[in-house]
């Protein structure tokens, strides 16, 4: 797939009132590289607070990074000024993980989806063009006409979400940065919108950015994976080899994690991880995950591991930054047996 | 209420409009300062009876003329200072010299005595000369205004709290809250009846009011007829006469005619009747009956709207602009009901046919207007003026008010100024009938001021103290006339 | 109904025993019947929560599922009785443990809330009070109920964040809210609503904020609760995977009404309602990547706007004209159709409700609760 | 929390500065106080001498200079109205005012409080319409006329409180009686709405559900969070109080600043202005850093350094 | 509402042709006249809009109608009390203490106090609020500044200002607005750099950047509808602040000079005759009360009203008696 977007080494620090051990430096991306290809889709998951906001906030320049270099199409958006600025503005667009504050409170439904357009004018000139774009969004997204006036008060959670959607989708742009679009929506609600993405991109060639917390959910949305672990990408690769055959032990507690729809009556083995991350303020020395890590050494606390690219058996790239990796014949059962 | 507190009867409490400045004695022509120091605390060396207008004796006992400009004193014996110090013609010459020659900036030269320096010499201990520049035949008047203090009392500053001969003595000044003066064992005169007296301070009449009826002060200065007070309130004449000054370099006031429609066409006795319930005294002069000078014969400008509009239409025929504004400026709360008169002589002088926009200004841009240098450029002016001639003397208002360089004239004319300095130099009779003459000219021929009314002061006093007021008793207030009512 | 009288003496050995007895697993710890929400807004009084009925046992899960706004919060609200000031509870038994909760004054139902109920809110973000120490919030319930001092409710606030897993409770009991993660204020709720060793224990959707490995680390402090109080647990979710996972039985509900229930492996495995079915098929599980996800077409009908027959029907695809006409009401399945009929007296004017399960289930204690479903043609569904 | 009180303090430095600048500034545009304070027949010569003793008649930035180097050496100049030391009847006027508005404030805070919470027990109530109607009334009546009816029924026509004065505790009584109603009226308000919006947060409904009494749920729960957005209101109300007491001051007779200050405006004492403005100013200033700890003290999240367990 | 009613039951079958100028109009209309339907739901606010308008439409046209009656001096027919029908409808309320109908004096300056408040109030939010969002959007040094400028005119005394003020210019109205709206400039300063600093981190803010929208437009789309309730409702509670500060000016002799007359300054003298003449200062007072009260209600009203999340509140049905009926009596 050609490469629509490529980030580098991307990193961003916040500065914070003062933690326990006087940092005030928060390292929230700590040198993140990674490319989405056009018309594809790569997930990012992750505990939350690991970063995966950061990213799509500084993705779509609400934050400005220390260091990295971020290029879309060979231009780098930060360097962007004036109409250029706008186009790519248009080009890139965000769903915002909470449904509830990404939406203006005082406007109605309408208002907020024809939004962008105040800022793109020439999109659609005329109100007429714009009211009848608004109800073919609203429609695509699976909500009635007469939404429209509503305001987003009277709208359910996963409505909201959709009506973020709809404004994301009002500008017609090549990539969108999804941050966690179906968590706060219904089973049935999520099915469509899943079902509407998935149709958007075949017929638009877009290319999404998927943050979630639902595996299942980008098993079965993404092309590639990425994992995300206190602002490092930790282990990246095709979505089933990340899932069924996980190399990094913390990718596989997650996975482990996720409930699974068996009505079998047995339960499931699985990792339970031990304590919670870790402040970001105060990362732990070397590998990050040492400390909940079940296959911890000492070279884990002394040096962080680089990334490794590492054989997967259908023949995609398959990198992951861990000193031991996991066995990749086995599989995830492999590593909860190795985690007991 | 008075009975609660123990010491009551033994103490009077004043209640003022306003918290004196200071005590200082050569400031004491000030209003708020003398009603609390004058024959209180200092004294002068002459003293002018408030009822009769003459001269008595205070610590001299005697002066007379001995040349054309030096006048001789003979001083009191066996008076002391309350610091113990005797009183002296050297401290006499102190006190002179003191306030009117030094670089004090005393309120009282600039205001009795002007330019002009004097020589004093003390002759011996009781005797006392005083050289005039030029010759003053009321130089012992003026001399009442000088407050006696002991040589110990800084020449170069000015005190807040001096020491004098007076029957009481400062006992302390907290300051925002009360004075308390405390009668002084060795005055040389007749002990007081009060052993105390206190001064406080409120700046709402009503509340002075209050107060009385209240019981909490048993004398309240400056109170206004709607105080409500009843038969707690005295009347006094307070010398104060309130009056328009127009300017009459500005059209359409350059008009004698204008001037004269406004004299008629102010209701004054409506005025006296309703705003001050009967109680003021339609003026036609500057000063009062009991002043030198005033003339008796005097009546009012009768009201007479049409003679008010047809003069203005003849003036308006003959050219003269009467449309132009005219402003008629008011310092706010300067007196009761102030903002009534005004507003009441707009609508009156409007319904003569002139145009005229009444002014409201604080003390300060009040004054701008009411002394040399006046602004420029305002147009016409009708200032409204409240006069009060303390001194007894029509010298003292028509120097000030009338001659064509006056610090407060607008206009005068040269056969006017004449007079004016043939009356100042005069004495006795011929100057009283100097004086009266002038009044009459200026209502005849000047016509630069519009008398409204000789007013009259209330005063609140309880019962449980007697105390009849007089002209004087609003910048001098007797403690010592005070008594206890049995 | 019962009358006030029957319920004094009830309620007094109730309060007696509350704390000490141990109610023995499988023992019917909640039931409610009938239950139904009243709203009043400006569209005028609509009914959120319409004849609701299940009962919740000793040492299990009974999970509430639904899509979002279909009134689970408002059912464990009305449980609660902490409704807002425009909810009414309009209709409606709720028995925990003989007593009628429904029947019973605000202040009286204070005295049950905290040692009897415990609440678990949707939004532990917002829930915990932003100016009080975790600490003082913990203790309240012991100051309240257990008339402690200031000093024993922290200790005991010590002890309960231990119990939820909090490490070093002894600092921390002095922290606010805000600096603590989700999860652990998550856990901080669920310390607060098992206090007092409550009979029922009612999650509203705890891990819904939260991700994987913190839900996985819930669900087990939740599973370890239930079982060392023998605690009934009443989940909402909307997750099926957590319901499959957690939960003994499931009581799917849709617009206000409990449209089928029973135990989870049975009705996972078998639904009997078309709603219960397209939920299962809309989880992306199983399916190629990219694959058309069944999706239920449509969204639920808004409260002021629920028709007069089925409620589901402008979503089924089994429709008919029956479900336009009358409201099918909650009755077993599994057993022949006819003879459930026949037994209940089934009202079909306005959709009377009838209760879950026969009076038989309170009496005898059927060790399983009897599947139910709300649909005309829970029969075909699966042949369809 | 000591370096954050630091950096306040110093970061209020410079607005103190520019506010005396600014009075300065200002009070020289009121004209030349000569005419008030010579007697109205002064010569020309009298005149110029006054403007040259009270250095007015240098440039402003002169003046200006000179003033600033008289406050570094702690001389704040002398009045002209009665020759004393400015700084030292500032002093001595301000903690009459401190007294008066202290005392208005916590009695107003408390008496908010009360009525704020017993009306927001059931928003649109009998209760709640009547205590906003009372508080909107108590706000809107003109404070001066309010104390000259006060003094008229308690002191003439009942004869229980004293006319005005400040001896004894009853003379307390009118002038806090007067000051009281627009704070308190405000207040109430302000304390209704945030105790209305207190009670409908998730965190009530939760104690509610660890069987919280409704009179628990008030002083407990809502109390604290509702109390946050009436300190600021209280801390600018209390602003006002501090410079704004002109009117009672005047009408009581109270020596307190806002007397001193409208008397050294109306009477052109400019150093007396300066020092009653410059005192006033850092009380103003302190309050709100005051107000600001206050806060924090009620909310932690919003204390400058989290201390963390 | 009736419309929602029927789209509602079938919303998969709109087409996706949607006619969109049909339907407008009438639900624009629906949503202006439901706010009116909403203000006669609540009776106080109702009597406080006709109130407020009847104040606006008599300091409008009042002023006129009375012609020159509240000029019109009779000394002879000074303080006359109110209520006499002998004294015609002119002296309703009793004449003044130049015999002037105080009826048509208190119409006159409810024009005079309008125009000094409504100015000032608008005057100090329009500039505080716009100064504040700004700076309160852009935080950092912008805020620092904007923050201390408020400090100072907070610790400024106003009274010099009034004296500055009518000293270099004269007495009117429009310094006294000029005072007063700088005054109280910080008032709304604070209040809308808080809540716009807080906003400007809000998501939907965010969400209008990744559009490439501008700081001030976002300013006037997403933060400046969200603070202006706010705002309104401290301005209301400002009018009543300015019309009490206007009289207390008027008492300390700096504020609106006779002849122009002003609530505040007709309170302001009448004090002086509350023992004769109570009327002259007891009519103005009610005045200002009963303007800062319906102020006040509509206010609340309207806050509430323009709150999409509190709305519902003011509609409800009053609570009704629970009277719950059991679907079938339960078996003893
Ligand atoms: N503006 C900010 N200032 C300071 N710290 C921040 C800021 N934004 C984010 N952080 C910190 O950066 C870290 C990463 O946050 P981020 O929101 O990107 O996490 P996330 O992976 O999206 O989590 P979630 O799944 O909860 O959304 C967190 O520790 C967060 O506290
Ligand atoms: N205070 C209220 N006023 C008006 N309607 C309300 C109120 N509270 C809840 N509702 C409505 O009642 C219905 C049921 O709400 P409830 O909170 O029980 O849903 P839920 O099933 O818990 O949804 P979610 O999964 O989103 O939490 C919803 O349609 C909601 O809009
Ligand atoms: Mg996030
Ligand atoms: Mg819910
Ligand atoms: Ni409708």
């Amino acid at each position: 797939m050609p490469e629509l977007l490529t980030i580098e080494g991307l990193t961003k620090t916040f500065h914070v009132a003062k933690s326990a051990s006087g940092n005030t430096r928060l390292k929230a991306l700590d040198g993140i590289s990674l490319t989405v290809g056009r018309g594809e889709t790569l997930g990012l998951v992750g505990e939350s607070g690991c970063g995966k906001s950061t990213l799509a906030r500084t993705l779509m320049m609400l934050e400005t990074p220390d260091e990295g270099t971020v290029s879309f199409e060979g231009t780098n958006p930060f360097g962007l000024r004036g109409k250029e600025l706008l186009t790519w503005r248009r080009r890139v667009q965000m769903v915002f993980q909470d449904p509830f504050a990404s939406l203006n409170a005082r406007m109605n439904a309408g208002d907020i989806i024809a939004e962008p357009w105040a800022t793109h004018r020439s999109l659609y000139p005329t109100s007429r063009e714009r009211d009848a774009r608004v109800r073919e969004l609203l429609h695509m997204v699976g909500l009635r006409p007469s939404d429209a006036r509503k305001s987003p008060q009277e709208f359910s959670g996963g409505q909201r979400q959709r009506i973020g959607i709809a404004r994301a989708l009002a500008l017609n742009p090549d990539v969108i940065i999804l941050d966690e679009p179906v968590s706060a929506l219904d089973l049935s609600v999520q099915a469509q919108v899943l079902n509407l993405l998935n149709e958007l991109q075949q017929e638009l060639g877009v290319s999404y950015i998927f943050i979630s917390h639902d595996l299942t959910v980008v098993r079965h949305v993404a092309d590639r994976v990425a994992v995300m672990y206190l602002g490092r990408i930790i282990e990246t690769g095709a979505t089933e080899e990340v899932f069924d055959h996980p190399r990094h032990p913390y990718t596989a507690a997650l996975m482990s994690a996720s409930p699974k729809l068996d009505v079998s009556g047995t339960t499931r083995d699985r990792i339970v991880l031990k304590g919670e991350l870790p402040s970001p303020l105060d990362p732990p020395s070397g590998c990050r995950f040492r400390t909940r890590c079940w296959k911890a050494q000492d070279i884990c606390a002394e040096v962080a591991p680089e990334p490794q690219v590492l054989a997967a058996p259908d023949g995609t790239r398959h990198l992951a930054e861990c000193h031991f990796p996991l066995d990749s014949i086995k599989g995830l059962t492999g590593a909860i047996a190795s985690a007991q | 209420n008075t009975e609660a507190t123990g010491t009551a009867s033994n103490t009077v409490r004043v209640v003022l409009g306003q918290e004196p400045p200071t005590l200082e004695a050569c400031e004491s022509n000030l209003t708020s300062t003398g009603v609390v120091m004058r024959s209180n605390v200092t004294e002068p060396l002459i003293e002018r009876n408030p009822q009769s207008g003459e001269l008595e004796p205070k610590l001299a006992t005697e002066w007379k003329a001995t040349t054309d400009t030096e006048w001789t004193l003979k001083l009191r014996e066996g008076v002391t200072f309350q610091d113990g110090t005797p009183f002296n013609a050297e401290a006499a010459a102190f006190t002179i010299e003191r306030a009117v020659n030094s670089k004090l900036g005393c309120n009282v030269e600039g205001y009795v005595f002007g330019d002009a320096d004097l020589v004093v010499k003390a002759v011996d201990a009781t005797t006392l000369t005083v050289t005039t520049p030029e010759p003053d035949p009321i130089l012992p008047l003026r001399l009442s205004f000088l407050e006696v203090v002991p040589t110990s009392t800084s020449a170069t500053e000015k005190v807040r709290e001096p020491i004098g001969t007076g029957p009481y003595k400062i006992e302390k000044w907290d300051a925002g809250q009360k004075i308390t003066l405390t009668s002084w064992d060795g005055y040389w005169g007749d002990k007081p009846a009060y052993a105390t007296a206190e001064y406080q301070w409120r700046s709402e009449s009503s509340v002075r009011a209050a107060m009385i009826t209240s019981g909490e002060a048993d004398v309240a200065m400056g109170l206004s007829p709607d105080d409500n007070i009843g038969d707690l309130g005295l009347d006094y004449p307070n010398n104060e006469t309130v009056a328009l000054r127009l300017d009459a370099n500005e059209a359409p006031l350059n008009d004698i005619r204008v001037r004269q429609a406004i004299n008629f066409a102010i209701d004054k006795e409506g005025i006296v009747n309703s705003l001050y319930q009967g109680k003021h005294q339609v003026a036609a002069q500057l000063v009062p009956d009991g002043i030198v000078g005033h003339n008796a014969g005097l009546a009012g400008w009768p009201f007479d709207l049409e003679k008010a509009k047809s003069l203005v239409a003849e003036a308006k025929a003959d050219g003269v602009d009467t449309s132009k504004q005219i402003s008629m400026v008011v310092r706010s709360a300067q007196f009761p009901k102030i903002t009534e008169l005004g507003q009441v002589l707009q609508e009156q002088l409007s319904q003569a046919g002139l145009n005229v926009k009444l002014k409201m200004l604080e003390t300060s841009q009040h004054l701008t207007y009411q002394v040399r240098p006046f602004p420029e450029d305002e147009g016409a002016v009708a200032l409204m003026t409240q006069h009060g001639n303390q001194a007894g003397d029509a010298a003292f208002t028509v120097d000030q008010y009338m001659l064509s360089t006056g610090a407060q004239s607008y206009y005068g004319t040269p056969e006017f100024d004449a007079m004016i300095k043939k009356a100042d130099a005069a004495s006795g009779d011929e100057r009283k009938k100097a004086f009266e003459d002038i009044f009459a000219y200026q209502n005849d021929k000047v016509v630069q001021f519009a008398h409204i009314s000789h007013q009259t002061g209330i005063i609140g006093k309880a019962k449980s103290v007697n105390y009849t007021p007089n002209s004087s008793s609003g910048d001098e207030l007797r403690v010592s006339e005070m008594t206890p009512a049995s | 109904m019962k009358t006030a009288a029957e319920q004094a003496p009830s309620r007094g050995t109730h309060a007696a025993s509350a704390a000490a007895s141990q109610a023995k697993a499988h023992d019917v710890v909640l039931q409610v019947r009938d239950l139904a929400v009243d709203i009043r807004t400006h569209r005028g009084t609509v009914r959120a929560v319409n004849s609701v009925a299940f009962e919740a046992r000793a040492g299990e899960t009974l999970a509430l599922l639904g899509e979002s706004g279909c009134g689970k919060s408002m059912t464990a609200k009305a449980l609660a009785g902490i409704m807002d000031p425009v909810c009414d509870l309009a209709d409606g038994q709720i028995m925990l443990n003989g007593t009628d909760l429904a029947a019973l004054s605000p202040k009286e139902r204070l005295k049950f809330a905290g040692p009897e109920l415990g609440i678990v809110f949707q939004d532990a973000l917002t829930a915990l009070n932003p100016v009080y120490t975790v600490g003082t919030q913990l203790g309240e319930a012991f100051r309240i109920h257990r008339g402690l001092n200031a000093k024993q409710a922290r200790a005991e606030a010590i002890d309960l964040m231990k119990r939820v897993g909090i490490p070093e409770p002894e600092s921390r009991v002095n922290s606010y809210p805000h600096q603590f993660s989700g999860g652990m204020r998550q856990r901080i709720l669920i310390a607060m609503a098992v206090a007092l060793n409550p009979r029922l224990l009612i999650a509203d959707e705890p891990t819904t904020a939260l991700d994987v490995t913190v839900q996985a680390q819930i669900m087990q402090l939740l599973r370890k609760l239930r079982e060392e109080g023998q605690m009934a647990v009443i989940l909402i979710t909307h997750d099926l995977a957590v319901v499959a996972e957690e939960a003994d039985s499931v009581a799917v509900m849709y617009a206000g009404n409990v449209v089928e229930s029973g135990p989870v492996s049975e009705v996972f495995a078998d639904p009997r309602h078309p709603y219960t079915k397209g939920l299962l098929e809309s989880v992306p599980v199983h399916l190629e990547r990219g694959a058309q996800l069944k999706s239920i077409p449509g969204s639920p009908p808004e409260l002021h706007d629920i028709p007069a027959g089925c409620v589901y029907q402008s979503r089924c695809p089994l429709v008919q004209d029956i479900c336009r006409a009358e409201r099918p009401v909650l009755r077993p399945v599994g057993v022949p159709a006819g003879n459930q009929q026949g037994s209940n007296g089934e009202s079909t004017a306005h959709g009377t409700p009838v209760p879950a399960a026969p009076e038989a289930a309170l009496s005898v204690g059927v060790p399983r609760p009897a599947r139910a479903a709300a649909c005309h043609f829970s029969e075909e569904i699966n042949n369809a | 929390m000591l370096i954050y009180l630091r950096k306040r303090i110093v970061s209020s430095a410079l607005p103190l500065v520019v506010v005396i600048v600014g009075v300065f500034a200002l009070a020289r545009m009121t004209g030349n106080p000569a005419s008030l304070y010579l007697p109205l027949n002064a010569t020309q010569q009298m005149r110029d001498d006054f403007t040259a003793r009270n250095g007015l008649d240098q440039p402003l930035l002169v003046q200006m200079a000179d003033y600033f180097g008289g406050v570094l050496r702690l001389d704040f100049g002398q009045s002209l109205r009665t020759g004393q030391d400015a700084a030292a009847m500032a002093l001595r006027a301000f903690p009459a005012t401190l007294q008066l508005a202290a005392t208005t404030m916590v009695l107003a805070v408390i008496l908010a409080l009360v009525v704020g919470c017993w009306a927001a027990l059931k928003p649109n109530g009998i209760a709640d319409r009547i205590s906003s109607f009372v508080s909107m009334a108590a706000a809107s009546i003109p404070d001066f006329w309010l104390a000259i009816v006060g003094i008229w029924i308690f002191a003439i026509t009942l004869g229980w409180l004293p006319t005005s004065g400040v001896s004894g505790a009853s003379a307390w009584v009118l002038p806090i009686a007067t000051l009281l109603l627009r704070p308190f009226g405000v207040l109430v308000q302000i304390v209704r709405g945030s105790m209305v919006s207190a009670l409908s947060e998730p965190y009530i409904k939760l104690a509610r559900s660890r069987g919280a009494g409704e009179l628990r749920v008030i002083t407990h729960h809502a109390l604290r969070n509702a109390a946050a957005p009436a300190l600021t209101v209280a801390g600018d109300l209390a602003v006002g109080l501090v410079n704004g007491a002109v009117v009672v001051e005047t009408i009581f007779g109270w020596p307190g600043i806002g007397k001193l200050m409208i008397d050294s405006i109306l009477q052109r004492d400019f150093a007396v202005l300066q020092a009653a403005v410059l005192l006033t100013a850092v009380a103003i200033f302190a309050l709100n850093i005051l107000i600001d700890m206050g806060y924090a003290l009620l909310d932690a999240r919003v204390r400058p350094v989290t201390v963390k367990a | 509402m009736k419309s929602s009613l029927n789209e509602g039951s079938a919303p998969e079958q709109v087409p996706a042709d949607f006619q969109p100028a049909e339907k407008d109009g009438p639900e624009k209309k629906d949503g202006k006249l439901s706010l009116f339907r909403l203000l006669l739901k609540d009776r106080f606010a109702t009597v406080s809009a006709l109130i407020l308008i009847l104040i606006g439409l008599t300091a409008l046209v009042g002023p006129a109608l009375m012609g020159d009656l509240a000029t019109k001096q009779n000394l002879l027919f000074a303080n006359k009390a109110p209520f006499n029908p002998a004294y015609g409808w002119e002296y309703f309320l009793g004449s003044d203490s130049l015999g002037r109908s105080m009826l048509a004096r208190l119409v006159v300056a409810s024009r005079t106090t309008l125009s000094v408040a409504l100015p000032a109030v608008a005057v100090a939010l329009l500039i505080g609020s716009l100064w504040g969002v700004w700076a309160g959007y852009h935080r950092g040094w912008r805020e620092n500044v904007s923050m201390r400028i408020a400090d100072v005119i907070m610790s400024f005394p106003s009274l010099l200002l009034a004296v500055v003020v009518l000293y270099v210019f004269s007495p009117s109205a429009a310094n006294i607005v000029l005072i007063l709206a700088l005054t109280r400039i910080p008032i709304y300063l604070r209040t809308a750099r808080a809540e716009s600093a807080e906003l400007q981190s809000r998501t939907f803010v965010d969400a209008a950047r990744t559009f490439g929208a501008k700081p001030n437009a976002i300013i006037v789309r997403h933060v400046i509808p969200v603070v202006l309730p706010t705002l309104l409702t401290l301005a209301t509670l400002e009018f009543c602040y300015v019309m009490l500060a206007e009289s207390s000016l008027s008492f300390l002799g700096i504020g609106i000079q006779p002849p122009d007359v002003s609530w505040g300054l007709m309170v302001s003298q009448g004090r002086q005759y509350l023992q004769t003449a109570w009327w002259l200062s007891i009519f103005p007072g009610v005045a200002i009360v009963v303007a800062t009260i319906a102020a006040n209600v509509l206010a609340a009203w309207l806050r509430i009203a323009t709150d999409p999340a509190q709305r519902w509140r003011l509609a409800l049905p009053r609570k009704r008696l629970i009277v719950r009926i059991p679907a079938k009596e339960a078996q003893p």
